[in-house]
């Protein structure tokens, strides 16, 4: 029930977001209904272990061999949990920025809520996919319809770059579901699939479904739309893609690639790791070298997703814990960015590093936060950000191939190189003399602080203890990861 | 008479008739020639239709075989005129407009 | 050679003629009396095939009815001059070309059909004969029959609208 | 065949109603009753109630596929008329004949997709040719429709004599027009049978513009009343497709492997690179769109590619969901100043409710889902994947191709909603009729998205 | 019945909670108050720690386990600290040391205003938790906490000016190659987990002693372990950001960057003496790269001018010492030379503040001069410490330095001679920096001048204080050669150290030693006395101008590493993503557009054309279906 209630929760608000005419009251009602969402999010939480509350299914597209299934795993909780708080924070922060035709902007935002809910909770292909595409459509135009000068056209790569990624998928659930022997796209008859498909079968699947994750996630070489799309569309358009809908990416090769293909996964991984690997570095270097804040976090964000995702491949319980939970802190972390970008975009008008400087004395409270959480963004202990990438790191240094160390320091390196993109964002933003452009900007208000504060707290939370959420994940993560090593993953090529 | 002989006219008009369709600019006569084309199909159907009938007689079965080869050919024709009432309403129309009948001026609708 | 053999060869003859005289005459009349030709050679063979039910329908529906249709209009719009301007010379070859291979490749398709033993019957069988179609026609073929009405219908129809003055 | 019965009737009473009625709304009215009538009447049949008995002589059979389809084609024809009937006027003074028209196409279409003899599907396909190349010619003062009447024309002519060439071979080789006498193959089908199925083959790739013998359908669709290309481009190729599948399914499906299914697959391929490919450069939306009923050709080219279960009831859904989409865009395009997307610019502000029917057709033709245009996509593809061991290309270009389709088929959207009208109405004034018949067909097609059992249901039960 | 010990998490509480308070009462709390508290906690710490060392003392060690800090599948990683002889030492250095500069503080960081006061002081809170629990982890992952916090801690306080672009800089050097050499750490616990899922020290010595742990494995981890210490501990290769990190405030660079979080480094790597032992490479290493930095560090040192880069490089060197020591196997000598160091160079640093502060900012040495009349009290204290680092008997850096050249000595004498000459280089820069500034003629401007004075009490205390720790700290540390029984920090360190290197060598041969380098260093100091009682300063030439560009190390740096990346950077930017990357994607879009122009060129508006075109497919189709399929 509370699966639904999270799918529904904001459909339902959203398509009535469109008949509210009045901004103000428009801006109220998707609060309230960010919160109400928050809220089944957190009663689900509360509820875990309760599977009839957890589970729905429904008959549904028969004729194909489909059903509403929906279920709320530890992986869903998690994420559930980030789009709701994400939405809520996003909406607080952004309270004061105006929009024109304000009614339609908030029912596409909760609409892609619903989409982005329904592919966190599908356990069906056939589901999975419309909800993945649920969520593209609306936040297509919301980017497209509200944002910088050059959004249509880039939220239009965007678009067709996801599109074409999805397409192929489709054609991998098609197949795959061809090959289920009840002709049936639930999960649990995919999982199935892993030992009957035959390894040539598994590794051509395999790269549809990664095309389509990759692209959303991004996966270098499949991540050019990411930077412009950010950087054009509006920042709570932003806020959405960058810290929940790449999720959606790393979901999808966690639940619907690796445990389903893992023959497939496997013979490519040292394709796609080395992909991941590289993209790591290259996004860095360029992160390092941009002159414009939101492409530096966009390009961040292709390198912390590209470390989840090599995580994913080591396979084994740790390294998931660590996916697992960076995604939340990762959403989270860059949520927070984006929150700061925003307020100094919005007081400015400027988003390029080189103009803006010296805000640290107009503005401390908003340095002080912004510091913070870029700080647990380039992972330093005592945050989020550090327990997801130890574990990741710890779990990718047990990936069983001979180069693990390699994987490893890759991956690490890209610790440093965030480290040092991010201090050089830092200072050039906050840090030297006030630069002129910067002159009238003022700190922030109550409701950025308190965001900016639930964040903070979220991130010291989860990163002094936190193994609050650690111990809620890990039956999750083992048994997903006992279903992709069903046949042991990488097993000629060990190492260690 | 071997039925080849008869594909092979058949054919053969048929043929002339497309040759015709490609290479003459005057609607009315590309239309000629299509007509040209459906005379060839029906010879072909009369020939096939007493083939059939040949082939049946030898079993002496269906007395009334092949008879629906030449009810075709009479509905083809029915049809025909259908068309050529329709198609010269249609050229008539057209050179009422651009004072010509010459296909190649058809040439607004491209790309 | 039998008579047979030498009426078909000799109206083969003359409706190919005929046929490509149409395609080739400067003049729309010529090429209209040369289909007419045409026809009549086609209906020649129908008797030869003692088909003569379509035989005479051939002459009064297409040959008669039809291609005065047509040269009624081709009066009516005096294009009768060879006022026709020539297609380019190129495209003419290449239309003549892919007819010609369509032929070739039909031909060759058909070669080695194995009907080299079928033959058509020639002069006899009465199933071409007006009592024989008629029978069928409005008996199995009833309902065709009537279908072509709604075809006749549809067509007068178009022809007033598009005839019609505005 | 009550349907066919009526629609022949209700030709006939429309031809004369021109004469009779004086006032248009009543014509109208006339005629939007009338193929209420005539959906009712197909429903009653489709649930065992049969008005006129007749003794087909196993030319004609009608079972629940074709059934099922005339509903929906009587329905889709209905909400086009409450659409579209209003713009006929502008077309010409033969208000009511035009009716008379449709409703022989109807007829054509109903012997077209019920067909058991070559014979039927020749007059079918006849009936609804002959009628339309008059449609197309309505405007008789637009030197633009004339062309597109004498070139569809000539060239349908030239189709209908390669058909027949087609079904004399057949004939030759088989000694009946039957289906169920063509069917039985004995050892290797004969060169004279292939040689008549390939020609059957052009001639029904023509018809339902499939390239490369689909260079009419551009030509014709835009320079037709725009009001008349919704429903020559929609219902009408629907109608052939189904006769396509139904005349390789029961004729030649037993050559399938063997003969055809390799030529279909390259002509699938054709059809939608050339239909793609050629959309993404067209100024026109009203071009763009005939290019892409082209696109969408190819992807219904799949079901017969396929030939099985999904692919023929993927195939009814195709037709409906492509249908409902283009017609709605149609009736929005018959009503705009400028037919070239700048046209649709800041529509979304004038028009909310067009702008977001447009919007959920567009999104249906490009195969995004919760729309029908997704499902029909899915089960085309579905149909395509299950029907060999080897189609996986033919299915990535499929695929591929929808992705193009989205640049054209966005640059409306773009239009409409991200930016900002240069004049200062892009539209006439537009009936709240018009508004709720374009919003119910949005529903429709959501809902068909959501719940396909809607139109299936008929099927199996 | 809980161990006394277990309250132990208050130590780094307590400065935690001054970090709050004075962070977030910034604006609210006045100078004096924020002063007050961030010194009172501290001390509060310093009195804890004082009773815990008492506790150890008495024989009481203890891990104190809080809670499950990381804890997946078979690898439990418990927030824990641990509490022996080591910790309970290092504590009371840190907190000790951390009080007196806090102390200092308070009249340093007077003109700053309130709220920048407050965050200077919860930085300095925030440094000493950090530190704290570096120290008292009972894992690498703890210590891996402060040691990236102390990091942070650093970052922050160096760029406290932040206004000052260059001193912002400095502030992100310091972090990334911290975070350089904290990455070879984390490696180092990565491959520790992966091999026997743990990071406990206990856990892990004892897998390392019971054989779990290969030769290769322990090599591999000890020498990541040590390059995250050259991190750290500012050793070659990562030793350049040091001397930048004089940009801080004086009293940051006496705390932090000299006395405590430059240690971390030797702390680790005596807490890892097990591991370390059980790797011959790892030793020679670690001793080697000590020895070189220090030589390297002390040339530098010669020709430095500004008194704080001085002091800075001599930080430097000297930290080579403890490494060589602890290299050369003197793991309690290396922890003991910490010690004083931390009390010596933490005094010389605050004197060189006070120096600043009596000069209204000034920091190069050639502008000053005779400044013993004037601050007396600043002269003498400096004058100690320079001497305590020099190693004159019978003060502090005399034992330490002592023990570490013996130590030395026993392993190879040829290091003893090349650490030998260091040292003399040492007592010869320091004292050249003392000559210069305190000797000869004023060489400011007039009203330098007259701004001259002696710091306020709070300043003058804790040099005295230090001072006074500077010449008796050393007495923890007698060896055994003069006093039998003397040597208590080495006794007192046996149980965590076990693996220490027995020295076996006769007390004539010990003394014989230490005459030479006495004797030696006097030597040094009577060099420098010649060479810069009456300092001019004049352009430096040759090897003089090479050393003054510190070897020209941060240029060839930057050639090598900062440049390419920077270009390699703008050329993946510019080139690889633009034409390379999105180029091929906007070319697949161009194609098409490009297709769907040519392509449309075949609807050419001709009937005749269209028909041709079909007429060919026919035929092609044809032939396709009847000669080539076969």
């Amino acid at each position: 029930m509370i699966a639904v209630l999270l799918i529904v929760i904001p459909l339902v608000t959203g398509i009535a977001a469109f008949f509210i005419q009045n901004e103000k009251t428009v801006r109220a009602w998707s609060l309230f209904a960010s919160l109400a969402v928050l809220a089944a999010s957190l009663f689900g939480l509360f509820l875990s272990g309760n599977n009839q509350w957890l589970e729905y299914n429904h008959e549904w597209l028969q004729v194909m061999g489909s059903s509403f299934a929906l279920k709320l795993d530890a992986m869903g909780q998690i994420l559930c949990l980030l789009n709701a708080l994400a939405y809520v924070l996003i909406f607080i922060a952004t309270w004061n920025r105006s929009y024109e035709k304000a009614n339609r902007f908030f029912g596409l935002m909760l609409l892609t809520q619903a989409g982005m809910m329904g592919v966190f909770l599908a356990m069906d292909a056939m589901l999975f996919y419309f909800f993945w595409e649920l969520a593209l459509i609306p936040i297509y135009f919301i980017c497209s319809r509200w944002g910088g000068e050059r959004r249509i056209a880039a939220t239009f790569k965007f678009f067709i770059y996801t599109f074409v990624g999805s397409l192929l998928m489709l054609i991998g659930i098609i197949y795959l579901q061809s090959k289920t022997p009840d002709h049936s796209f639930s999960i649990s008859s995919f999982y199935h699939l892993n030992q009957t498909l035959s390894g040539k079968e598994q590794s051509f699947l395999f790269w549809l479904f990664f095309i389509a994750f990759a692209v959303k996630m991004p996966i270098f070489p499949f991540h050019t739309w990411q930077p412009e799309t950010y950087q054009q569309s509006t920042p709570a358009g932003t806020m959405v893609l960058s810290a929940i809908m790449v999720k959606m990416g790393v979901l999808g090769v966690i639940r619907w690639l690796m445990p389903v293909l893992s023959i497939g996964a496997e013979t490519w991984s040292y394709t796609v790791i080395p992909l991941a690997l590289i993209g790591i570095i290259y996004a860095s270097l360029i992160a390092y070298r941009s002159d414009d804040i939101k492409k530096l976090i966009a390009y961040s964000s292709i390198a912390h997703i590209g470390l989840m995702f090599v995580a994913v491949f080591a396979v084994n319980q740790i390294a998931m814990q660590g996916v697992i939970i960076q995604m939340f802190n990762h959403g989270i972390n860059v949520l927070g960015l984006w929150i700061v970008v925003e307020l100094i975009e919005r007081k400015t008008g400027i988003s390029k590093i080189s103009e803006l400087g010296g805000l640290a004395q107009k503005a401390p409270s908003m340095t002080i936060f912004f510091v913070i959480i870029a700080l647990a963004s380039v992972a330093l202990p005592l945050t989020n950000g550090f327990v997801g990438e130890f574990l990741m790191l710890t779990g990718i240094m047990r990936i069983h191939s001979q180069y693990y160390l390699w994987f490893t320091a890759f991956a690490g390196a890209g610790i440093i190189l965030g480290a040092i993109y991010t201090l050089r964002m830092i200072t050039k933003i906050f840090y030297g003399e006030v630069k002129e452009a910067v002159t009238n900007i003022t700190d922030i208000r109550w409701n950025e602080k308190l965001v900016l504060g639930v964040i903070v707290v979220l991130i010291f939370w989860w990163g002094i203890y936190p193994q609050s959420i650690l111990n809620f994940t890990s039956e999750f993560s083992k048994e997903i990861v006992d279903k992709i090593n069903i046949l042991q993953f990488l097993p000629s090529k060990t190492g260690l | 008479m071997p039925i080849n002989y008869y594909i092979f006219l058949s054919v053969a008009l048929f043929a002339i008739g497309v040759v015709g369709v490609l290479t003459r600019r005057n609607a009315i006569i590309v239309f000629m020639c299509i007509e040209l084309m459906l005379n060839a199909v029906n010879l072909l159907l009369v020939a096939f239709s007493k083939m059939h009938h040949l082939k049946a007689a030898a079993l002496n079965t269906a007395t009334n075989a092949g008879s629906d080869g030449q009810l075709f050919v009479f509905f083809i024709m029915v049809v025909a005129a259908a068309e050529v009432s329709v198609g010269l309403a249609i050229i008539v129309m057209m050179y009422r407009n651009i004072h010509s009948v010459d296909i190649n001026f058809l040439n607004r609708l491209k790309h | 050679m039998s008579v047979t053999q030498i009426l078909f060869w000799f109206l083969s003859v003359i409706a190919l003629f005929g046929a490509l005289m149409v395609v080739t005459a400067k003049n729309p009349v010529y090429s209209v009396l040369w289909l007419i030709a045409t026809f009549f050679a086609i209906s020649g063979h129908y008797i030869l095939l003692n088909a003569q039910f379509l035989a005479v329908v051939n002459i009064i529906v297409y040959a008669g009815a039809i291609m005065v249709l047509f040269l009624f209009v081709i009066m009516l719009m005096n294009l009768s001059k060879e006022s026709e301007p020539q297609k380019n010379r190129w495209l003419k070859i290449a239309g003549a070309v892919a007819g010609g291979c369509l032929l070739l490749v039909l031909i060759a398709a058909l070669k080695d059909a194995d009907l080299k033993q079928s033959e058509a019957m020639v002069n006899v069988g009465n199933i071409g004969l007006i009592k024989n179609l008629g029978k069928e026609l409005f008996t199995t073929y009833v309902i065709p029959f009537e279908i072509s009405s709604v075809l006749f219908l549809s067509a007068m129809v178009g022809a007033i609208v598009i005839g019609k003055k505005d | 065949m009550n349907a066919l019965i009526l629609s022949a009737i209700l030709g006939v009473v429309m031809m004369f109603s021109g004469l009779w009625l004086k006032q248009k709304s009543i014509v109208r009215s006339l005629a939007i009753a009338g193929v209420l009538l005539l959906l009712l009447v197909n429903v009653l049949e489709t649930s065992g109630i049969v008005l006129f008995k007749f003794d087909w002589n196993g030319m004609l059979h009608f079972d629940r596929f074709s059934l099922l389809f005339n509903s929906i084609v009587f329905a889709i024809t209905l909400l086009y008329f409450i659409l579209s009937s209003k713009d006929m006027e502008k077309v010409g003074i033969n208000y009511a004949e035009y009716f008379a028209l449709i409703f022989f196409i109807l007829c054509g279409i109903v012997l077209a997709v019920s067909f058991k003899s070559l014979l039927i599907l020749f007059l079918g396909i006849e009936i609804m040719s002959i009628p339309m190349y008059i449609l197309t010619g309505a405007e008789k003062r637009n030197l633009k429709s004339n062309e597109a009447s004498l070139k569809y024309f000539l060239q349908g002519a030239f189709s209908t004599g390669i058909m027949l060439m087609g079904i004399a071979f057949i004939y030759g080789d088989k000694g009946s027009f039957q289906l169920d006498a063509i069917a039985p193959l004995n050892g290797i089908p004969s060169a004279l049978l292939v040689s008549g199925m390939l020609l059957m083959l052009f001639a029904m790739s023509f018809k339902s513009s499939v390239a490369p013998f689909h260079f009419w359908a551009p030509d014709v669709y835009d320079g037709a009343p725009t009001v008349f290309a919704s429903f020559m481009a929609t219902l009408v190729k629907g109608a052939v497709f189904v006769a396509f599948i139904r005349l390789f399914d029961n004729a030649f499906g037993e050559m399938q492997k063997s003969s055809w299914q390799l030529i279909i697959g390259l002509l699938t391929v054709v059809t939608l690179i050339i239909g793609n490919i050629t959309a993404v450069f067209q100024q026109s939306v009203k071009r763009m769109l005939a290019y892409s009923s082209i696109a969408q050709a190819g992807f219904m080219l799949l079901s017969i590619y396929a030939m099985n279960t999904d692919g023929k009831l993927g195939l009814l859904l195709y037709v409906a969901a492509y249908s409902l989409a283009t017609i709605g865009i149609f009736a929005v395009l018959a009503k705009m100043k400028d037919y070239t997307f700048e046209g649709f610019n800041g529509l979304a502000e004038q028009q909310p409710v067009v702008a977001f029917s447009i919007t959920i057709f567009i999104l249906s033709l490009a195969g995004v889902p919760l729309t029908a245009g997704f499902l029909s996509k899915f089960l085309m593809l579905k149909a395509a994947l299950l029907s060999g061991s080897n189609t996986m290309w033919l299915v990535i270009i499929a695929v591929l191709m929808a992705a193009v389709s989205v640049y054209y088929y966005f640059r409306v959207i773009q239009a409409m909603y991200f930016k900002k009208a240069e004049s200062a109405a892009a539209i006439v004034s537009v009936s709240p009729v018009f508004k709720w018949t374009l919003l119910l067909m949005a529903a429709l097609l959501i809902a068909l998205g959501l719940f396909p059992n809607l139109l299936f249901g008929f099927y199996y039960f | 019945m809980q161990n006394a010990l277990h309250i132990a998490y208050l130590i780094p509480l307590l400065p935690l909670i001054g970090f709050l308070i004075t962070g977030l009462g910034r604006n609210y709390l006045s100078k004096s108050t924020t002063g007050i508290i961030g010194s009172a906690t501290v001390l509060a710490s310093f009195a804890l720690s004082v009773w815990v060392f008492m506790q150890v003392k008495g024989g009481n060690t203890f891990t104190a386990d809080y809670f499950n800090f990381i804890s997946v599948g078979n690898v439990t990683i418990p927030f824990a600290f641990k509490i022996d002889q080591l910790s309970s030492l290092f504590l009371l250095v840190v907190t000790g040391v951390s009080f007196i500069i806090h102390v200092y503080s308070t009249a340093y960081m007077h003109e700053e205003n309130q709220a920048q006061f407050g965050r200077y002081f919860s930085f300095l809170n925030l440094f000493v938790f950090f530190m704290l629990i570096l120290v008292l982890g009972a894992n690498y992952i703890i210590m891996f906490i402060g040691w990236e916090g102390v990091g942070l801690c650093s970052y922050l306080l160096i760029g406290y000016w932040f206004k000052n672009k260059q001193y912002n800089k400095a502030a992100d050097k310091a972090f990334i190659m911290n975070r350089i050499g904290d990455f070879a750490f984390l490696i180092a616990l990565f491959w520790l987990i992966s091999k026997i899922n743990t990071v406990g020290y206990d856990e892990t010595f004892a897998a390392a002693a019971a054989g779990k742990l290969s030769a290769t494995d322990i090599t591999v981890i000890t020498l990541l372990l040590f390059i995250g210490a050259t991190g750290k501990s500012a050793q070659i290769p990562l030793y350049t950001w040091l001397p930048d990190a004089m940009a801080g405030p004086t009293p940051v660079s006496a705390l932090i960057h000299a006395a405590t979080m430059v240690t971390a480094g030797i702390y680790m790597i005596a807490r890892s003496n097990v591991l370390y032992s059980l790797s011959e490479i790892s030793m020679n290493v670690v001793a080697i790269t000590g020895l070189v930095t220090a030589i390297l560090a002390a040339t530098i040192a010669l020709k430095q001018n500004d008194i704080k880069k001085v002091l800075a490089y001599s930080t430097v060197s000297q930290l080579g010492y403890m490494f060589l020591a602890l290299g050369v196997g003197a793991y309690s000598a290396g922890v003991f030379h910490v010690m004083t160091h931390a009390f010596f160079k933490a005094l010389l640093f605050l004197a060189a503040g006070s120096v600043i502060h009596a000069m209204s900012g000034e920091q190069d040495i050639r502008k000053m001069g005779g400044l013993s009349k004037k601050i007396k009290i600043t002269y003498i204290t400096f004058l100690i410490g320079t001497l305590a680092i020099s190693g004159i008997p019978p003060l502090s850096g005399f034992f330490s330095k002592d023990e570490i050249l013996l130590a030395t000595f026993i392993k190879s004498p040829i290091l003893y001679g090349v650490a030998l000459f260091g040292a003399l280089l040492t007592a010869f820069y320091m004292f050249r920096l003392l000559f210069i500034t305190f000797f000869g003629s004023f060489r400011g401007t007039e009203e330098q001048q007259h701004h001259i004075h002696e710091s306020p009490a709070a300043m003058t205390f804790p040099l005295i204080a230090l001072a006074i720790l500077s010449v008796v700290g050393g007495l923890v540390g007698i060896p055994e050669a003069i006093s039998e029984g003397g040597n208590k920090i080495g006794a007192f360190l046996s149980p965590v150290i076990t693996s220490e290197h027995p020295h076996h060598v006769a007390s004539s041969t010990e003394f014989t030693l230490m005459t030479i380098s006495t004797v030696l260093v006097i030597g040094a100091i009577l060099l420098a006395w010649f060479m810069f009682k009456n300092y001019k300063a004049k352009e430096a030439v040759g090897l003089g101008k090479v050393l003054e560009n510190k070897w020209y190390v941060d240029e060839l740096y930057n050639t090598v590493f900062v440049k390419p990346t920077k270009a390699l950077g703008v050329f993946l930017k510019n080139v690889v993503e633009k034409s390379g990357i999105d180029g091929v994607v906007n070319g697949v879009g161009r194609l098409v557009q490009y297709g769907g122009r040519q392509m449309r060129l075949l609807q050419g508006g001709q009937v005749g054309s269209y028909i041709l075109l079909m007429v060919l497919s026919m035929v092609i189709i044809f032939v396709i279906q009847f000669f080539l399929r076969k």
